[in-house]
């Protein structure tokens, strides 16, 4: 049997933290849990950018792409509204797989031959997509409603505490998942490919095969994610989709809770949100976000580790006094 | 003595530079083949080209009979060739354990999702047998050079390989580090395995090799046991311009 | 159809030399640093509100006005490499991701000051001139004529003089560079000046081309990204030559295809060049 | 007082040795031969010369202390440098490539152009090619004539001869004996023994870091392990 269900020990944090979940809405007014459901939606975005970005290197400008991808062509499908030309309108539990499929063929058909050129190029590539996908999107007004977008879609659940308890069973689900792929050989991998991609090549390590499966499970997750966002917002535009600050709320999210991490994007997550929504009735719109720009900048300029770098230090450090050196199951 | 590896015709320019010219050469099963020749001479890039590294433009390399032009670096790996760099490229947020066991991490998303670190003891026996026995803890930084040399052969080792190409792997190592590893080449190839050593300095080679090739301007000037190139003139003129 | 292809010539010329200007100092930069910085095409914004302020604003004569700010996006430039990117030249991804988080910040700062709502700059040079039966602008004739002059300049800088030849030796080859007494800091704070006050000139008149709004900066950052990598990162001649495929084809799409659909077809180019010569069409 | 002197020299990489307790010294006018197989630690002694390293120890040239100044101050005091593999800056002319190397010195750039070219005619034929059109040999020559615009007062030659045909190396031997006659200091770091034995009056060994015998050309030549590991004898 697989050893990781056996050591139940290394899952004793997750079961703090979904405990503590779990005890949230019965303690929090629905507008605190409503913060969490965008929170939760973050950590999710910025998990897919660090399985892709973060482990491998590979900086990605491109994710609202593969985002707001999954999220129009489920909101296009289940859309009620009478434009042009008619088509069939879907129901969600079609529409939304629908949608997870595009972000990975989309991204499958662009992304990937894209990861032949490394460094700035790559980034730039997928940035590039990301300006292509939301022009075409404005120029395809009949199906996409131009600028302004698709509102009144579908929702799944209705009422904060039913999208609560959606949001966060997702957010758990994946970053589960993720986690156990990053412990595993191929989040190993995927870091050694990240530190110099010709020695694995060297190792008998088909680089590519670990890079397209990283990001095919970033495709999943940013398309799980967009599906279910765009439907509990009910509505999809250009300018929310593929809007710059969006993108960078993305990257931010991760750097600030730690690259090739999973546990911190989550904790980066969190973190944005909040700072976002606890500003927002100190702070004025743009000055909000400026405040916002310059703490991710500050951030990454003396934090590039972000706090999972500064937790993991402090707990290495305190380990090692107490051991006098370090242990194996420490050092990975 | 069966061919293991053959080089024939191998052709590799850079700009207006040849950095390895019209180069023919073999390997035998269970011989330790010395590739040599003064800095600058190709050697370097001959490696480069048989892992894939390179393309060449023209010549061709085939391994265990098998034509090598159409495979990529990570499938000549696990045709059975691996290689040390000659300027050691550890990964440097690695300690040496978790850096040699990317080398025994199966090429298949699948595999390696099942069980974790279950090659962990025989990744340890394969630091151990370099003489890493206290160090596969440590991270690069703390690591002497030659003990980076070491990482870099473990690494090779651990790919399980049937041939290795070892580049400059003496170079700045001291008169106890080099009996060290050649005393591990020589018990390796009594377990199976074939080297090409690339070295530019004749005399640390002398006692490990069976046989030599000297390469001068990419191309091959010398070929025999060491007495023979030692003594060869064209060898003498190359080394030392008389 | 001739009036379009004489307008489509015409316009071409005018965006091409405006994008040769921005992306010159985008891919300077990189050549001296091997480092992108995200920031650059905001300084560009940034030279437009500033010439708009002191000119329409406050009231400064025209001259002073450009000079305040071409001095402006010089000091934000340089002090983006002193601040922020110096520490972490070894490290392209951070230059990258703090450059990127940078332009927002200008952007905010922009929206804070002068607000979201369109400005219209007044022209630099009044009244128009009737070429090949089009009419157009004296402002876009200077455009033209000082795009040319910079682009020039900075050939003539960096070929002919001792602190132009130090920057290509520094792209070249460091180490020859720096043997040669060559102070690569020295370089890419001058670089960095050099890239900001382009910036600046190309701010004036892209203000005054179209008009200033705060989120202006979004085209010109992608697309001198694409002009960089069509001609090869670092190298001011493919420069050049993209700038003007980039913005001939922008004006082509403009004019004669969809308004909406402007840059994509810069930007499928761009990706085809990458995946098919990622070292691009001049790179080396 | 030597022109240039290095005392207990002792360069770290990390926590790898790569020069350890080197001393030795040049007269005005002499040259001096380091001799050291690859990854022996000459070009680290040559950066650390020109400041490119973290140094411990001690470095006077012409009389003043080396420590903690950077390279554009040491080349500032007329230390011209040739790396190895003749590195040249590939897009530039080869004119422009020796302007670079006037960089500092820019009084005499005519009378010292002319004087590179009179060493290496070759570079004046191909004075306006691309400096990546060269071949191996030329490339060497640009590196060294781009030392000479410095007009400097200690020449570093790394590796001159690597890569080089023999009749190519009689070129660039050709010029350092020229430059010998003229009255420059110089420092040959080289593999080839044959060359350095030619043209320095002193010659090191440098093995892994350290130098492990010193002497001139004769003295060295009577000691057998030396003999053979560097001679070919």
């Amino acid at each position: 049997m697989v050893n990781w269900i056996t050591s139940v020990k290394s899952f004793r944090w997750w079961l703090v933290a979904i405990v503590v979940m779990m005890v949230l809405p019965f303690i929090v007014p629905p507008s605190f849990l409503r913060i969490c459901i965008m929170a939760n939606f973050m950590a999710i975005f910025a998990m897919s950018w660090d399985m892709m970005s973060g482990y491998t290197g590979y900086v990605s400008f491109g994710h609202p792409f593969l985002i707001g991808l999954a999220g129009y062509v489920s909101a296009m499908l289940s859309h009620q509204g009478g434009f042009q030309p008619p088509h069939i309108v879907l129901p969600l539990y079609v529409t939304m797989p629908l949608g997870i499929a595009a972000a990975v063929g989309g991204g499958m058909l662009f992304f990937l031959p894209s990861m032949r050129v490394r460094g700035p190029y790559f980034s730039l590539i997928s940035l590039a997509f990301l300006m292509i996908l939301s022009r075409i999107m404005i120029a395809a007004g009949a199906m996409t409603g131009g600028d302004r977008g698709l509102t009144s879609l579908p929702y799944l659940v209705t009422g904060a505490v039913n999208n609560y308890w959606l949001s966060t069973g997702i957010m758990f689900a994946v970053a589960i998942g993720l986690w156990l792929v990053a412990r595993s050989d191929v989040g190993h991998v995927l870091k050694a490919i990240r530190m110099d991609e010709d020695v694995v090549e060297s190792s008998g390590l088909s680089t590519y095969r670990f890079k397209r499966f990283a990001f095919i499970l970033s495709a999943i997750t940013a398309g799980i994610g967009g599906v279910f966002y765009t439907h509990y917002m009910g509505s999809i535009s250009p300018a929310g989709a593929f809007d710059y600050i969006f993108l960078l709320n993305i990257i931010v999210s991760t750097v600030v809770g730690g690259m090739g991490t999973i546990l911190g994007p989550i904790f980066g997550g969190y973190f944005i949100t909040f700072f976002t929504e606890s500003t927002r009735t100190l702070l004025e719109g743009a000055w909000r976000f400026m405040a916002y720009s310059l703490v991710a900048l500050a951030i990454v300029y003396f934090r590039p580790g972000g706090f999972y770098g500064i937790v993991h230090d402090i707990a290495a450090w305190f380990r090692a006094k107490r051991r006098g050196g370090l242990q194996y199951d420490q050092v990975t | 003595m069966t061919r293991l590896l053959e080089v024939k015709g191998l052709t590799k320019r850079f700009g207006g530079v040849v950095a390895v010219n019209d180069l023919n050469f073999h390997v035998d099963d269970g011989e330790i083949l010395g590739l040599m020749g003064p800095n600058g001479a190709g050697k370097t890039t001959a490696f480069n080209l048989i892992m894939g590294d390179y393309k060449p433009d023209a010549g061709q390399i085939s391994f265990k009979g098998q034509d090598l032009g159409p495979l990529q670096t990570y499938e000549r790996v696990k045709l059975g060739i691996a290689r040390t760099y000659q300027i050691p490229r550890p990964y440097h947020d690695l300690p040496v354990i978790e850096d040699l066991r990317i080398s025994t991490v199966p090429d298949s998303i699948t595999r390696c999702l099942r069980g974790k670190k279950r090659n962990i003891e025989e990744v340890e026996q394969i630091g151990i047998g370099v003489g890493l026995k206290d160090r596969l803890m440590k991270y690069p930084h703390e690591l002497s050079l030659g003990d980076l040399r070491r990482v870099e052969l473990a690494k090779s080792i651990a790919t399980d390989p049937k041939l290795i190409m070892l580049d400059e792997i003496f170079a700045g190592l001291t008169v106890h580090e080099i009996n060290e590893l050649t005393e591990l080449l020589m018990e390796k190839k009594k377990a199976g395995l074939v080297f090409i050593v690339v070295s530019h300095d004749l005399k640390a080679l002398a006692a490990v090799i069976d046989r030599a090739v000297v390469i001068q301007f990419g191309h091959l000037i010398a070929e025999g046991t060491y007495e023979e190139i030692a003594h060869d003139k064209k060898v003498k003129k190359a080394y030392f311009g008389m | 159809m001739l009036a379009l292809a004489q307008s489509i010539a015409i316009n071409g010329a005018l965006l091409s030399g405006l994008y040769a200007l921005i992306s010159l100092g985008f891919t300077m930069i990189y050549g001296v640093g091997r480092v992108l910085n995200l920031a650059h095409a905001a300084y560009v914004m940034l030279g437009g509100y500033v010439y708009f302020y002191c000119l329409q604003v406050v009231g400064i004569p025209e001259p002073l006005s450009m000079l305040i700010a071409i001095a402006v996006c010089a000091g934000a430039s340089l002090a983006t490499y002193v601040g922020l990117v110096r520490r972490y030249m070894s490290n392209p991804t951070i230059v990258f991701v703090s450059t990127f988080i940078l332009a927002l910040v200008i952007n905010y700062l922009v929206v804070l000051i002068w607000g979201m709502e369109t400005k219209n700059v007044w022209p630099v040079v009044a009244g128009v001139t009737q070429f090949m039966g089009q009419t157009i602008s004296n402002n876009l004739l200077c455009t033209l004529i000082v795009s040319w002059v910079c682009i020039s300049g900075v050939l003539l800088f960096v070929r002919k003089t001792h602190m132009g030849r130090a920057m290509r030796a520094l792209a070249m080859d460091r180490k020859g560079a720096i043997v040669s007494g060559i102070n690569p800091d020295r370089v890419n704070l001058l670089t960095w000046t050099i890239a900001g006050a382009l910036a600046g000139i190309a701010g004036i008149f892209f203000g005054s081309y179209t008009y200033l709004v705060p989120s202006m900066w979004h085209m010109p950052m992608v697309m001198s990204f694409a002009i960089v990598i069509i001609g090869g990162l670092g190298s001011i001649e493919g420069t050049l030559i993209a700038s003007h495929i980039v913005g001939y084809m922008q004006t082509t799409t403009t004019l004669a295809i969809d308004e909406r659909l402007r840059g994509v077809f810069a930007l499928i180019i761009m990706i085809i060049v990458l995946v098919v010569r990622p070292k691009g069409l001049f790179g080396k | 007082m030597a022109f240039l002197e290095v005392k207990d020299l002792e360069v770290y990489y990390g926590k790898a040795c790569a020069i350890s307790n080197v001393s030795f010294s040049i007269d005005e006018g002499k040259c001096v031969g380091i001799i050291g197989s690859n990854g022996a630690g000459k070009t680290t002694l040559l950066d650390s010369i020109l400041g490119i390293t973290n140094w411990r120890g001690e470095i006077i040239f012409n009389g003043n202390s080396l420590r903690k100044l950077p390279p554009r101050e040491i080349v500032k005091r007329k230390v011209g440098y040739a790396p190895e593999r003749g590195s040249i800056f590939p897009g530039m002319s080869v004119k422009d490539n020796l302007l670079v190397g006037a960089y500092l010195n820019r009084s005499n750039i005519d009378k010292n152009l002319a004087n590179v070219f009179e060493l290496f005619p070759r570079l004046e034929e191909r004075q306006g090619q691309q400096a990546d059109t060269l071949s191996g040999g030329e490339r060497q020559m640009l590196a060294l004539g781009r030392a000479f615009m410095l007009e400097p007062k200690l020449v570093m030659l790394d590796e001159p001869t690597l890569g080089l045909a023999p009749i190519v190396i009689g070129h660039i031997s050709e010029a350092v004996k020229s430059l010998k006659k003229t009255g420059f200091t110089i420092l040959i770091a080289e593999q080839n023994a044959s060359f350095t034995i030619e043209h320095a009056e002193m010659i090191h060994i440098l093995e892994r870091g350290a130098i492990t015998a010193s002497g001139t050309a004769e003295e060295l030549g009577k000691e057998e392990y030396i003999r053979e590991a560097y001679f070919g004898t």
